[in-house]
């Protein structure tokens, strides 16, 4: 299955015709998913309606971590089976996980100005987010930080299989940290209880999300294989012209 | 010159086959093959970006080939570098290099360690050079330590990036009987170099012949991620 | 093992020779910690309260202004290829330069930072348990470090680029650092800290080398 | 929900769950936006580039393809 995948051109036909099934999803999903969150769920008996908020924060939080653990998988492939598709599609799904970071991040912020009245809660499981999110700036940052793309991508894949590592161990100790300097928050024991009512707008709403973002996912992977292909043909170029360029310390 | 792919050659030969270089999502060549017996010294030639750092840095693993293999002398896994730096600390002097060098990369008793460092310091005359941090040497100089490097590490097979730069007459011949002795005494070398070496029985591998261009390998646009024509 | 060992001899050896380094990581210590006097007035009970996070946080800092020293002098002149083909496998060697830099960055450190708990009042219960959890933390910042250095090898602007790729990863380790401290001040027992310190320090001396190696086999192509 | 005014006010936490949805809506929008723009400029410079090449080897004419680009400043 992973050496099927890694033809960049069979990748991109899959790509097409799964397409529209994905906008599909994700329309479905996200519609049904709001339609249940704002209209028909009761609003929680403790918190009122502002739980509607949850409905968004807690499929974005499933989002930002799902999509850094296919960073981090899809990096491992790369360096270990030499599929420079894996660079590619990390590079491209690094900007979507960070968008999903923020929805979870501001979101959280608004829920715990309902409940606690200030504007960042240093909640166990929001700070972990807030961490992610320098995660996915670090991994972004050196993946556009050399000179030459294949550099990038590999230091960007190497750093995202460390984060990856280091994630539970974060999470572990924000987690005791957060023990140390405060009393339990609704957002920390588990939130409020799921009620099943609860449950459908948050599956409907993350499987939209997880839809949104294959679509993304796979016209930015198209979008990152032109670019390669625009930098192969410059340098083609540049082949016939003089010797390497000094400024770049590169072995020709 | 070896232009067919070496079938299974003898243990201490070093043998490269169908090696093709990427770099920077471009080929650089491809198909290339050679095989190089002991006493035997391969000079590469061709104009500056043909990819002759990019072949020796392959040969010394130090770069991975993107197809083919390079199968190194067995006998000892031990080789000598030379690119185009001459990796030098200003602050170490010329004997606590060498001697560093030796212990990280020479052989591995102290006997012969010693051995070829006094080789090395009087083959390159560092001999008055010896106590000054390498930070106070002109470029020549520095040269010949990264060359009394080689000798020092007193490894089989030596990988050179245009060792003659910033040498002066002395120096270049110098390192011609240095690299004279080591191929007499059944060595081997692989130098990449744009003037005459002057060694005997050298063989030339002209890079160019196997450049992707001329080796008829598609339009780099579909090396660069070896994606087929168009999606 | 010997070239482990003449590789750690050499690298400390030219750094006492330069000297500067130490200056330069003790001196950012002692300065950014003189400064928050200034800054938050010079009343020493809410000092004494906010010193174990302080000198803990300056030292994180001070560790990580040094490790682009770690690899990047080797890189650009050569050294680092001669290292690639060296048979002593990378790793060791990666450790052997970690080692070296912990020398002239985080022993300054540890000895320094005691000096300077004082200076900001700190309880001197928790004097000795600083330093305790210095020794365990600096290795850590220094080899997680190492990764970030090896990582950001010719990247454009490598030294602030290692601070947002190392500083994240170093928060296990401050927090526990900066427990270990509190702990010892409010008196309850810091064992169980220490060994989740000593843990982060032995997962970081078997995992990073690894990742470091790694990078620096990328950094070479 | 009966009228407009309650939707908006959902028992006082209307101020945090509309801009809660809000910012969550603007960021979809922003992905979906710079995704359908890099994609677009990324394959527009590469026809250009390939017209460029194609004219270029076509009747042997030396129009570098780099200058097709620097109409636009894409960076690969």
């Amino acid at each position: 299955m992973i050496h099927f995948l890694a033809n960049p051109a069979r990748f991109m036909r899959i790509g097409a015709r799964v397409l529209p099934w994905c906008w599909a999803v994700a329309a479905l999903g996200m519609g049904a998913g709001l339609w249940f969150a704002l209209v028909s769920s009761p609003a929680d008996y403790q918190q009122g309606d502002s739980v509607r908020i949850m409905y968004i924060h807690v499929p974005s939080a499933w989002m930002a971590l799902a999509v850094y653990s296919l960073i981090a998988l899809v990096s491992a492939m790369a360096l270990v089976w030499k599929h420079p598709l894996g660079y590619l599609i990390g590079r491209a799904a690094a900007p979507l996980g960070t968008g999903f970071t923020v929805i979870c991040l501001v979101t959280g912020a608004l829920w715990g100005q309902t409940s606690w009245g200030t504007w960042w809660v240093w909640d166990a499981r929001l700070t972990s987010v807030l961490i992610l999110f320098f995660l996915y700036l670090g991994y972004m940052a050196l993946a556009s930080a050399f000179d030459d793309p294949d550099r990038g991508n590999r230091a960007a894949a190497l750093l995202a299989i460390v984060g990856f590592v280091n994630i539970p161990i974060i999470k572990f100790s924000v987690d005791w940290w957060s023990t140390l300097h405060q009393p339990a928050s609704v957002l920390r024991s588990g939130g409020p209880a799921i009620h099943p009512s609860m449950l459908t707008p948050l599956v409907l709403m993350a499987v939209g999300f997880a839809a949104y973002f294959l679509a993304l996912l796979v016209l930015r992977v198209r979008a990152e294989i032109a670019g390669r292909k625009v930098a192969a043909l410059m340098m083609a170029s540049a082949m016939g012209g003089a010797g390497s360029n000094p400024a770049r310390r590169e072995r020709i | 010159m070896t232009d067919q792919q070496p079938a299974m050659g003898r243990v201490d030969q070093l043998i490269a086959r169908d090696i093709a270089c990427v770099r920077g999502g471009r080929l650089l060549f491809a198909g290339l093959g050679f095989s190089l017996a002991p006493g035997g010294v391969m000079a590469l030639t061709g104009p500056n970006g043909i990819g002759k750092s990019s072949l020796l840095a392959i040969l010394a693993g130090l770069a991975p080939a993107a197809a083919g293999s390079v199968e190194l002398p067995t006998e000892t896994g031990r080789i000598a570098y030379l690119g185009h730096g001459d990796g030098l600390k200003p602050l170490a002097t010329v004997t606590e290099t060498l001697a560093f060098w030796a212990v990280v990369n020479g052989p591995g008793n102290a006997q012969a360690r010693r051995q070829a460092i006094d080789e090395a310091m009087e083959t390159f005359a560092l001999g008055p050079l010896a106590a000054l941090p390498c930070g106070y040497l002109s470029a020549g100089q520095r040269r010949r330590v990264a060359l009394g490097r080689v000798v020092a590490t007193a490894a089989k097979l030596w990988l050179m990036d245009e060792p003659a730069t910033a040498l002066d007459g002395a120096g270049a011949r110098a390192f011609d009987d240095a690299l004279a002795g080591h191929v007499a005494a059944g060595g081997m070398a692989v130098v990449a170099t744009h003037g005459p070496i002057a060694v005997d029985g050298i063989e030339t591998l002209e890079i160019a012949r196997f450049a992707g261009a001329a080796a008829g390998i598609a339009d780099p646009d579909t090396w660069g991620l070896g994606v087929d024509q168009d999606p | 093992m010997t070239a482990f060992f003449a590789l750690l001899a050499f690298d400390i050896r030219l750094s006492f020779r330069r000297g500067a380094d130490t200056m330069v990581v003790v001196g950012f210590f002692v300065l950014t910690v003189v400064l928050f006097p200034f800054a938050i007035g010079n009343d020493t009970a809410l000092l004494a309260r906010i010193a174990p996070g302080l000198v803990w946080v300056t030292a994180l800092l001070a560790a990580m202004l040094a490790l682009d020293r770690l690899f990047l002098a080797d890189f650009e002149d050569g050294s680092l290829d001669q290292l690639l083909v060296s048979e002593m496998p990378l790793e060791l060697t990666v450790l052997a330069k970690a080692a070296a830099h912990w020398v002239t960055t985080g022993l300054p450190l540890i000895v320094a930072a005691p000096v300077l708990a004082l200076v900001l009042n700190m309880d001197r219960a928790g004097l000795a348990h600083l330093a305790l959890s210095l020794a365990l933390g600096t290795p850590v910042l220094t080899l997680i470090g190492a990764i970030g250095a090896a990582l950001t090898l010719g990247a454009r602007r490598g030294g602030v680029l290692i601070s947002l790729l190392v500083l994240p990863l170093y928060i296990p380790v401050l927090i526990f650092g900066v427990g270990v401290v509190t702990a010892a001040i409010d008196g309850i027992d810091a064992s169980a800290r220490i060994m989740a310190l000593g843990g982060l320090l032995l997962g970081a001396l078997a995992l990073a080398p690894l990742a470091a190696a790694a990078a620096l086999r990328q950094a070479a192509r | 929900m009966d009228t407009i005014g309650n939707a908006l006010y959902l028992g006082g936490y209307g101020i945090y769950v509309w801009p809660a949805f809000a910012t969550a809506a603007a960021v979809l929008c922003w992905m979906a936006v710079s995704t359908v723009a890099r994609l677009r400029g990324a394959e527009r410079s590469l026809d250009r580039l390939r017209r460029a090449r194609a004219k270029a080897a076509a009747p042997g004419g030396e129009a570098a393809p780099a200058e097709a680009l620097n109409g636009q400043g894409t960076d690969p």
